[in-house]
């Protein structure tokens, strides 16, 4: 892995089969993913969201990957720090407000869950929870019916390096490797799974592990949006011509605490975060997208400013929407309800 | 197969099973079959023996050795529209599972406020009596029928297990569905060769009784009813009540019973220390009190990591007729 | 930490946590504790801050991403004469371990005739109100403490904390210690610095009353308390019992108060069905029936899996004072 | 892995530091195993053992790894199947017929536990349950123990490849690598879990796993004792010497059914049977023994009178034991028992 590789002014993109629309268009995917963490840490100071899962720096790691599925037929399975990861796969920033601050109409949960618990069944995101690792079996599975369909949709699971530990994982990478799914894993390994340092969670490394299941591993750099793409792509295209599963390990950092009751000075020094801030996927790409003279200042300063539009009315309507009415707290424990029992 | 005549067929529990999942199968291509040995192999209580060869690999699969993997797949697929019936091969072995069924499949409609539903069946014989010690003779039906978002049913005979097997299997939520299995070969009953479901949270009064309301489900069902037949012999009428489900739990049927007899007794191979006969008994404190004539008395196992294997313990651990029977009788003469 | 007097002092429940498990570690080598984030993070509660400074990365060891780990690893500890503290950073997060805990270390004594034995204090945050949501709310107790051979305790006080950690400590067999998250800092009371032990097994009447007895545990001891004590202006005298201990349970003490009330109530945040009032009141309903002048009540959630985010949705789901008081009056009125 | 190489006439025990003594010994304690498989099958047949656990044709790896490890020392956690490699670590054939008939007098549980859930606390066996590969960690708990106590103690924990599958395992392995703990893992590897076989049960291998935790990992032939001691041996002395765990998978197969309950010819054919018993690790090691010249047909001949003797005595010991009582069902749920509830 190689600092700043992409801000060089070769071609990456078109090899990549990436046009210049795609570029802006994942360029815009991450901005308003940083621009909501920022927008949603400000809510937090202002005692207006009691948590939040901040995903700054794993922007490229998750645009890149995410932007390798098709939409409309591909399956996710995130985590909860994929904010940039849900907006690619079609869930809006005023849909992140509205489960930020839990109301009616959060269409992952309807305010049942915390904040960055993604799912929408029309978005093929699959609804997520906060024990860890539960969603790469489910996304196992999935893989599976679409093998048995004859299906040609790949699914896609997301994770940190702390997932890799549960058991839940392991099932899934043997689950994948005997029956050849159509299931790729990325892992974005931040190196912290809040305080634990990665070489106290993993023995050994991520993407080496590949092999013992029987699949490819590769080991990227997260930062690198076009890395990222690159690798999940080969991965997708294998899984979709019936070539089984992949894992991925993208190699990133996360910018602020693990969520906002974490305090990270506890466990890591300000010089580790100011350096690994250098390598910022977002100002990465900025240089890349300058040097092949896709935009300039200007477009920059313009594109920023239509994605703080956006996100400020986001803010604004889902401040304004509804909380759930209790009434309605019965629902959805059956598809029956049965009577309450009381 | 015996013959069937006049639409019925009679068979045993692990028989009914193995066709009713058979008619499945053959009904709806969404059906696949999962676990551990659930192919060539046919399960080791041969509930699925004959189904890799006739439905193929792709919808009878032989899993891993991972009862995680088990529910997580199971939910998966779900998740993408077919129609998982997981086998765990002994209830015992359901706890690597425990995280996916509780965390995953009971939570997966509400957390989503009804955007995903989850159909799935999860079938594993439970219970003991024979001789299979501390880890395969466990009752686990406490444990997750205390979820909500779950169902839980025991049956415990094959009218009952097709009826409530088929149900699970339409039905659009997750459904635990628990099959003694020391009932498998020693209870037979006629069996309906039509397809029919059994509604669950329905308890049968599968005997009249003034004396006393007896409640149980699965193997004691049965201990139970010979226990009152030998008491009608003095005089003494009890009326039992086979619960067939857990969780959706049918007090309507218990309560008014009470209301009846004013007496109540509940049994059950799970310990007893909150085993399902502790809410049946809290829901009879709370709703008839003042018709009780009697203590609500409970029958369970005792306070022993589940049940030993030396004959002389095993005995010693598990409810029976005779034990029951004297019970009865005490509380008829309260 | 608040300065000293007379042998105690005044603190919290974290602190008071904090404080003990760091006098253990002083006292007895072979004590280690694990858990995620349990070292430089000191704990994502900080029950554990200072440790790894003070103690070494070989007594306070973070450990994966994986509580079957952290269970299996314990119990390996326990068999090999260490003396673990284990942390489940949230109890919602335990049931990876479950198998471990529930077949592994409630059955090592047991199945080995004694041959071994397993000292071992697993805790964890527990309980709601602290819009937590689904996976951070939830209440455990009623699973742990359906499984012999666990201990599962939940005291309530900063007095209690101590004396029932020190006990846990000390207890040759695996404790389950849940401590309710919402009491951490809510919670303050003197705390004698001497070291002591609190019997496990015996519940407090922390208020005496004359017109009916709460039973409660947790957050909703104190929520009890309230309510009673409002009701007191009113002439309603409830008499107040604090469990403390959910396995083994103190009924004596319970039964007792009934005796002399003739009405009960258990309280818990925990789903009702099947939960820890399941047990409580169907041994009244088995022991104290004719003593009792009004149902057996029980306020627990309702019927749906955990409590939701959506402060309309979680004040809809908690048993509050208010709830509590006014259910307490309609049972007085009874 | 080549056929047969025990057979050949070289000295390899003596590279291998092992005297003539120790072969007779670990000679002895195969033909036990197996002459104690054979009698717990007649006995099941005659309806006197309702369930039974056979080890025959896994000699060679239980007793070649087993051999490996100090008695009184280091620490042994095996599974069910490994009844050759328990008489190793200490269990007599009286012991071992005790816990097949649930007498009051078997050490392993008194009675409690099915035949073959092996302990003694003396012997330093940890006390097994059936839950597939909880013992694994229990393994990577008291290798951590070790280690903290700095003691030079070694932990062996045994498994079946269907053991591997398990979160369990997982988790061991990975503690286990990162803590560089003195663990060494040994898969005796069937082919089979029941009826599964190791194609649906093991994505990539076994052996090749052990990369990915950053620990060294073999395979080798497990119908050879010699080759069994001598990769187990390597990586006992390494785990001592503060060097950290190891993976070795050895390769055998089970003779019989699964257990008195299982009926094998579901699943694998008769040739396939015959064909694995052509390779048989007790006349393999017989065969290196002659060559060498330590036993000969008489020798054999009396080694095998003596060791029925011994197991005809101990099961008629064990025949004539009491029961346990059931006045003492309720002891040993706690150290301090609280009255029953009722
Ligand atoms: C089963 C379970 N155990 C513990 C937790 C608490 N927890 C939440 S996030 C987290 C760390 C996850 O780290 P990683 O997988 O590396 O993802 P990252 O947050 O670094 O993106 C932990 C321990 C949990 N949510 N689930
Ligand atoms: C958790 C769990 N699931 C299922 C079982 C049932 N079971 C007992 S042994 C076995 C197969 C084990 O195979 P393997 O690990 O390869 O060992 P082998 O019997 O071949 O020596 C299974 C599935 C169990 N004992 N525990
Ligand atoms: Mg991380
Ligand atoms: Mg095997």
């Amino acid at each position: 892995m190689s600092e700043g590789k992409v801000s060089e002014g070769t071609d990456r993109h078109t090899e990549l089969g990436l046009k210049e629309e795609d570029l802006i268009e994942m360029y815009r995917y991450m901005l308003t993913a940083r621009f909501c963490d920022e927008r949603q840490w400000a809510l937090n100071r202002m005692g207006k969201a009691p948590f939040v899962v901040p995903v700054s720096g794993h922007e490229g790691a998750q645009v890149g990957s995410g932007w390798a599925f098709e939409r409309g037929k591909d399956v996710f399975c995130p985590y909860y720090r994929d904010l940039a990861l849900v907006l690619v796969a079609g869930l809006t920033p005023e849909e992140v407000f509205m489960g930020l601050f839990g109301k009616a109409a959060d269409p992952s949960s309807g305010g049942r869950q915390m904040p960055a618990h993604w799912g929408s069944r029309e978005r093929h995101i699959i609804t997520g929870s906060s024990p860890i690792a539960t969603q790469v079996l489910h996304g196992a599975g999935i893989a599976l019916a679409k093998k048995i369909k004859k299906s040609d949709a790949v699914v896609g699971t997301w994770f940190g390096e702390g997932g890799t530990s549960e058991g839940d994982w392991h099932g899934a990478m043997n689950m994948a490797g005997i029956h050849q799914l159509p299931l790729v894993f990325v892992c974005e390994n931040n190196q912290y799974a809040i305080s634990v340092h990665e070489s106290k969670q993993v023995a050994g490394s991520v993407y080496k592990r590949a092999e013992g299941y029987g699949m490819p591993g590769v080991q990227g750099d997260g930062n690198d949006v076009l890395e990222s793409y690159r690798l999940t792509k080969e991965a997708v295209d294998r899984a979709r011509a019936g070539g089984g599963p992949s894992l991925i390990e993208l190699r990133t950092y996360r910018f602020y605490s693990h969520t906002s009751d974490d305090d990270d000075r506890t466990y890591r020094s300000k010089e580790e975060v100011e350096e690994a801030k250098k390598k910022d996927p977002i100002p990465a790409f900025e240089r890349y997208l300058r040097s092949i003279g896709v935009i300039d200042d200007h477009r920059i300063a313009e594109i920023r400013e239509e994605i703080k539009t956006i996100i400020a009315e986001a803010v604004k309507a889902a401040e304004e929407a509804d909380f759930p009415d209790p009434s309605t707290a019965m629902r959805n424990v059956y598809a029956d309800p049965p009577q309450e029992v009381t | 197969m015996a013959e069937s005549s006049n639409g019925v067929t009679e068979k045993n529990i692990i028989q009914t099973i193995h066709d009713t999942l058979h008619d499945e199968m053959k009904r709806d291509d969404r059906m696949v079959i999962l676990g551990e040995d659930v192919g060539a192999r046919g399960g080791v209580f041969r509930a699925t023996m004959g189904f890799l060869q006739e439905f193929g690999p792709e919808r009878v699969i032989d899993t891993p050795l991972d009862e995680c993997l088990i529910a997580g797949v199971s939910i998966g697929l779900a998740l993408d529209d077919m129609r998982p019936v997981a086998e765990f091969q002994f209830a015992d072995f359901i706890f690597p599972g425990f995280n996916q069924i509780v965390q995953e499949a009971a939570r997966i409609r509400y957390r989503s406020n009804g955007d995903f539903g989850l159909p799935l069946v999860m079938r594993t014989p439970w219970g003991g009596g024979v001789h299979g010690a501390l880890y395969h003779s466990q009752s686990i039906e406490a444990f997750f029928a205390h979820v909500p978002g779950l169902k839980v049913v025991a049956p415990s005979t094959p009218e009952d297990v097709k009826g409530m097997l088929t149900q699970a299997i339409d039905d659009p939520d997750p459904v635990l569905f628990l099959e003694h299995k020391k009932t498998y070969r020693l209870i037979k009953g006629d069996v309906p060769d039509e397809r029919y479901t059994i509604p669950f949270g329905k308890s049968k009064v599968v005997r009249e009784g003034s004396d006393l309301t007896c409640v149980s489900y699965g193997l004691m069902h049965h201990y139970c009813l010979e226990a009152a037949n030998r008491l009608s012999t003095d005089g003494i009428e009890v009326e039992v009540i086979d619960l067939r489900s857990i969780y959706p739990l049918d007090m309507d049927t218990v309560l008014e019973s009470v209301g009846k007899t004013n007496k109540a007794m509940i049994v059950y191979e799970d310990n007893k220390f909150l085993g399902v006969g502790a809410e049946v008994s809290a829901q009879i404190a709370e709703h008839a009190l003042f018709e009780l004539d009697g203590p609500v008395v409970r029958i369970g196992a005792p306070h022993v990591p589940a049940m030993p294997y030396a004959p002389t313990l095993e005995h010693w651990f598990l409810p029976d007729p005779d034990r029951i029977e004297q019970e009865m009788r005490k509380l008829a003469e309260y």
